[in-house]
């Protein structure tokens, strides 16, 4: 597998993060999409749903969630800006690390806030 | 497959794609062949820049360009033709940008110029700023120019066919026979072709791949001059060849003399700008020859970096922006092939082989002749680095190599175009590639208990750096001679390791090798009997320039017993011989 | 120094598939892969097959896939890869021989593009004037060698082989960019259709692989504005 | 050999679409920036799932035409966002009879998710008793 073999650097890697945030989120888009849409018929089953998203697994899978999508937004506007102002491809790396320090900075207290309740804090 | 065409261009370097293109403006149908894929040709390496008394930034005029150009090349140069290259430079230059060619600019806007070596005003009075440039990549915007320009025009190019053979009608070209088409070895498949046609143009490039320290390519083997020389084409001025001062230490890859245009210095072990007491008005932008001699006798005296084989050539003091605005590829091949910073460091060079001066006898319309009488063989034209107009003489001046492929490239396509017009095209021909189909077949067949190709191709390197360089004398050229005859007794028993017949560079480069056997030799014996020194040819023993003697050009004919020597005159038209310094 | 040398041999006429080979070899560390090559056909196997010709970066025949990474075996010296070095083709093209690859589909792309210089207004008796400012414009594009090594790096030219790729669009820019040219329209009419620049995922992989150093990414995005600006 | 060459064709087939495509994807991504984190952030910051119930959803989110027209907006970008996208991965990685297959489906899919989104959003009444 060539994708595999290649060594690219930090702009495939950021790319292939990209593809596969993308299709993750739209995986769960699917997921939650149907969720509310029971909801509108059973409320009942809804509220089961919603247990789950409180248990720890799913708090886990709502860290991901954030996370896949705080990475996909953050190099979405980071693709953007160099759509439209070409020259900044000079420092692509330099910006998709800058991401990185947003996407911690962001991210961890985030992931914080949301597994608090799973720890009982 | 047996193709027919009414022109057929072999070599896609400058001069053959110009050639091509002046065909296909005229309608004429014609295939282009090449070894290499079109943009591989050397003329892509070349770097300095283009010739042409454009006048954008000071006074100049075409006849001091051929005067430069005739006392460059040591009064060896024809005239007539120099005349031709001087006036036409400037129109072709000016072509050139019209088809899109990115030269640098002036600030209003005008193709920039830089000075080159050997380049002055007035009849060498200073150097003049004459080399019109794109950065330092003239010879890829050229070659990248034409090759588009012949896109546009739909030229037909046959990639990777690497003509073997060339064929005539009605005996071989020293019994009056025509050109009639070339034989070519499709190197994808191994499968051999004819490609009939009314004319043929041989730009295949030089041969410096018999050198050891050599800027050329490793596919410069010189096929076309090689193929002339075995159908009774005889050879001119193969004596001269160039060795261009400033090569990697080496490996021979060049650093232009772009360098020095823009004022880069020679610094020998002491620091001194040593030019100065070899060329004291022109300093490190004397012609070539000059350069390198001064360079060779530097190390001899003992002042060579650390007492070994090579100099300086510092540009610290050109500062970043010129350095990397105007030299940027010399910079990085500083870089990647020395591990030198040229911003900070001087740069360590030696003389490298560079280019043949001498080559496939032409008229000023590029066609072929073969004798002392200048008879034409119809129907063969030759341009580019592989003809001898003359206009380079015994030595050339930087960038008049890519004036010549421009000015006669196109002389060559028009010629074909008119001459295509006249004549028939060529029937078949009963067993065209029989002999090279044995010649090849002999190789492929023998036992791999032979020597290696590579191990020829090493000796003769070797002998021809050592033997035949910058410094030559009576005594190294005969036991050079000695061994080049060796070598080709040897040459004729090596096996190759590849018998198979897709891609097969192993059976080509074994091919090749014998071209390039052929082409020592004439060189070796042109240089034994020239008994002077005059421009890049230097003999030891007879160090002065003799125009009672050998104001001639040497013309080597294939002999049962290697190459016989005869000589024909210089067209001097405007300038008499003096003597040259600067 | 020793290295030890991989090439993915593959000679249709022998073998069923492509097969990495082994070679030890004693070298300098200064010197590059091409001479490691030359060397092996040279000592070891003369049936090795490879292109080169300048031996200095300059006429792109030598672009391989050297350690996983596209770039010309004149141009990476060994000091540069260590004492594992392997070769093999280059990606996403048909293999024609060991490491020599069939280049007719990337050339017809370049021819596909348009790639010279369209100006039908009657010429000067002189050169056109262009200022040293609108000659940068275009400046880094012209430096293509055509050597393949980026489009054949490119993940989205793996998965659709159609896609024109970073080499054709480079190419295109050197035109459209150009102040003297008047087939930008054109140009950009072939680049905007489905194969074109909307198939770069700004993967730099063809930047990082570019011999000559070129911003090609930056040369596609200002493609794909031009387009943009046009329509939009 | 000459497998993917395009010389010679002579006009493009789809440029106008795959235009819109691309400037879509672009301006989608700005819109789903701001309306997808904040959307994340009333859910998970401003509220936990803990605290809401299917009750909760239609008493106080959706007891407002405000937040319906956001989730909406916001569906409605995602899906097409997220579809272009997909389609762009599908095609890359698919040939032939496999890749109309993959299509067909993602558009199916695609139809419904947004149907069925629209229904809810819609089919819930507005003003329920708290
Ligand atoms: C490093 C370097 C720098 C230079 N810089 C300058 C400079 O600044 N200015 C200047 O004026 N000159 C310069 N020169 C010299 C100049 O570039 C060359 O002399 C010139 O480019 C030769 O062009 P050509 O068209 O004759 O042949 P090439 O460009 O060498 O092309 C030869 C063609 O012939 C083809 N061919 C060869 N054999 C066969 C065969 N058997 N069958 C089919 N095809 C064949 C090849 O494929 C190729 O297409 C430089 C040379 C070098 C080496
Ligand atoms: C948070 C804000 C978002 C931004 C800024 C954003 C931005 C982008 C951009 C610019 C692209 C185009 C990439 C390219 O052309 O190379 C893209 C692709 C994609 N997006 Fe988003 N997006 C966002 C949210 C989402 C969401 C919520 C989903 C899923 C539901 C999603 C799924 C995808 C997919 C599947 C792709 C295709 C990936 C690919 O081609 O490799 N995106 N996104
Ligand atoms: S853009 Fe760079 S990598 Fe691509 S073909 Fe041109 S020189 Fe090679
Ligand atoms: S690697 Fe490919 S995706 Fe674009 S940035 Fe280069 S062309
Ligand atoms: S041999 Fe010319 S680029 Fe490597």
């Amino acid at each position: 597998m060539l994708l595999l073999r290649y060594r690219g650097s930090e702009g495939m890697v950021a790319w292939a993060f990209h593809r596969i945030s993308g299709i993750a989120i739209w995986l769960f888009v699917l997921l939650h999409v149907l969720d509310i849409y029971l909801a509108g018929g059973n409320p009942n089953v809804y509220d089961d749903i919603l247990k789950f998203y409180a248990s720890t697994p799913g708090r886990i899978m709502e860290v991901l969630l954030g996370a896949a999508l705080l990475y996909h937004g953050l190099n979405g506007l980071r693709i953007m800006a160099m759509d439209f102002w070409p020259r900044l491809t000079a420092y692509h790396k330099q910006i998709w690390y800058a991401n990185w320090v947003i996407f911690i900075g962001v991210g961890l207290p985030g992931a914080f806030v949301i597994m608090k309740p799973a720890f009982g804090w | 497959m047996d193709y027919p065409f009414d022109a057929i261009v072999v070599g896609a370097g400058g001069a053959g794609l110009w050639a091509a293109l002046e065909l296909a403006r005229e309608g004429v149908n014609t295939a282009v062949l090449t070894k290499l894929y079109p943009t591989r040709s050397h003329t892509g390496t070349a770097q300095g820049g283009v010739c042409a008394a454009l006048g954008n930034l000071e006074e100049d005029h075409w006849e001091w360009h051929m005067f430069d150009t005739v006392k460059g090349g040591d009064y060896l140069v024809d005239q007539d033709a120099a005349e031709v290259l001087a006036r036409e430079a400037i129109e072709t230059v000016i072509e050139l940008e019209h088809m899109g060619l990115p030269f640098n600019r002036t600030p209003d806007g005008k193709i920039d110029q830089r000075k080159f070596g050997g380049h002055t005003s007035n009849y060498g009075e200073a150097a003049v700023r004459r080399s019109c440039f794109a950065a330092d990549r003239t010879g890829h915007m050229i070659l990248q120019t034409l090759y588009q320009q012949c896109i546009k025009h739909g030229v037909r190019f046959f990639d990777e066919y690497q003509v073997v053979d060339l064929l005539f009608e009605g005996g071989e070209p020293a019994k009056g026979g025509r050109a009639a088409g070339v034989v070519a070895y499709r190197v994808a498949d191994g499968q051999l072709h004819t490609f009939r046609s009314k004319a043929v143009l041989l730009a295949t490039g030089g041969f410096g791949r018999m050198f050891r320290i050599t800027s050329n390519a490793h596919s410069l083997t010189g096929d076309g001059v090689a193929l002339c020389y075995r159908h009774g084409i005889p050879l001119e001025d193969m004596e001269f060849f160039q060795f261009h001062p400033t090569g990697i230490v080496g490996i021979g890859i060049l650093l232009s003399e772009a360098a020095r245009g823009e004022g880069g210095t020679l610094l020998n072990d002491k620091g001194e700008r040593f030019m100065e007491r070899y060329a004291p008005k022109l300093m490190e932008l004397a012609p070539r020859d000059m350069v390198s001699r001064a360079m060779y006798q530097e190390i001899r005296a003992g002042r060579g970096i650390g007492g070994k084989d090579y100099l300086y050539l510092d540009v610290r003091h050109l500062g970043r922006k010129v350095i990397e605005e105007k030299l940027p590829d010399i910079t990085e091949f500083a870089r990647i092939y020395e591990g030198v910073e040229p911003l900070t460091e001087p740069v360590p060079v030696q003389p490298t082989a560079h280019y043949a001066m001498g080559g496939i006898p032409t008229n000023v319309s590029a066609e072929v002749v073969r004798d002392e009488k200048n008879t034409v063989v119809p129907g063969l034209f030759a341009a580019g680095e592989c003809a001898c107009v003359s206009v380079h003489g015994a030595n050339r001046l930087g960038t008049n190599s890519l004036v010549d492929l421009l000015v006669f490239g196109r002389r060559a396509g028009r010629q074909m175009a008119r001459y295509a017009g006249t004549v028939e095209r060529p029937g078949p021909i009963a067993d065209a590639t029989a002999p090279v189909h044995a010649q090849l077949e002999a190789i492929r067949s023998r036992e791999s208990k032979g020597e290696s190709v590579a191990k020829i191709r090493h000796e003769l390197a070797d002998v021809m750096m050592d033997n035949v360089g910058v410094y030559r004398d009576g005594r190294l050229l005969t036991a050079a001679l000695a061994k080049v005859r060796e070598l080709e007794e040897r040459n004729g028993a090596v096996s190759i390791g590849d018998c198979g017949t897709v891609f097969n560079t192993d059976l080509l480069e074994a091919n090749e090798m014998g071209y390039l056997l052929d082409l020592a030799e004439v060189t070796v014996v042109g240089a034994l009997a020239r008994t002077e020194s005059r421009g890049a040819h230097s003999r030891e023993d007879f160090p002065e320039r003799n125009d009672a003697r050998w104001l001639k050009h040497t013309l080597a004919y294939r002999g049962p017993k290697g190459p016989t020597l005869k000589y024909k005159p210089v067209s001097i038209t405007r300038f008499e011989p003096k003597p040259r310094t600067y | 120094m020793n290295v030890d040398l991989r090439i993915l041999r593959y000679d249709p006429e022998r073998d069923q598939a492509p097969h990495w080979e082994n070679y030890q070899l004693t070298v300098d560390p200064m010197d590059r892969v091409l001479d490691l090559l030359i060397k092996v056909k040279a000592e070891q196997d003369g049936s090795l097959s490879f292109r080169r010709s300048c031996g200095h970066g300059i006429c792109g025949s030598d672009a391989m896939l050297i350690n996983n990474r596209n770039r010309l075996a004149c141009r990476i010296r060994v000091d540069q890869l260590g004492r594992k070095i392997s070769v093999a083709p280059l990606p996403g093209l048909p293999v024609v021989k060991d490491v020599v690859v069939e280049m007719s589909g990337f050339f017809g792309k370049y021819r596909s593009v348009k790639p010279y210089l369209i100006n039908e207004q009657p010429e000067p008796e002189r050169e056109r004037r262009q200022s040293p400012e609108d000659r940068a414009r275009f400046d880094d594009t012209t430096k293509c060698i055509l050597c393949a090594a980026c489009t054949t790096s490119c993940p989205s030219f793996w998965a659709r082989p159609e896609y024109v790729g970073p080499a054709a669009i480079v190419q295109a820019h050197r035109f459209i960019f150009d102040s003297r040219d008047e087939g930008a329209a054109e140009r950009l009419e072939i680049l905007s259709d489905e194969d074109g620049v909307w198939r770069c995922r700004t993967i730099f992989n063809c930047v990082e692989a570019c011999p000559r150093g070129i911003n090609i990414t930056r040369a596609i995005l200002e493609v794909s504005s031009a387009i943009v600006g046009r329509r939009g | 050999m000459a497998l993917y060459s395009r010389s010679g064709r002579p006009k493009p087939q789809s440029g106008g679409f795959e235009l819109a495509a691309w400037y879509f994807m672009r301006l989608s991504g700005v819109a789903l920036f701001f309306l997808a984190f904040a959307h994340f952030s009333l859910e998970h910051f401003l509220f936990d799932p803990s605290q809401e119930s299917a009750t909760w959803i239609f008493n106080q989110r959706w007891n407002s035409l405000f937040w319906r027209s956001f989730d909406w907006l916001l569906l409605m970008m995602v899906v097409l966002h997220a579809f272009l996208g997909m389609r762009t991965v599908t095609m890359d990685y698919l040939k032939g009879g496999k890749r109309t297959f993959a299509l067909t489906a993602l558009y199916l899919v695609g139809a419904v998710v947004f149907v069925m989104g629209t229904v809810v959003v819609l089919s819930v009444p507005l003003t329920m008793p708290s």
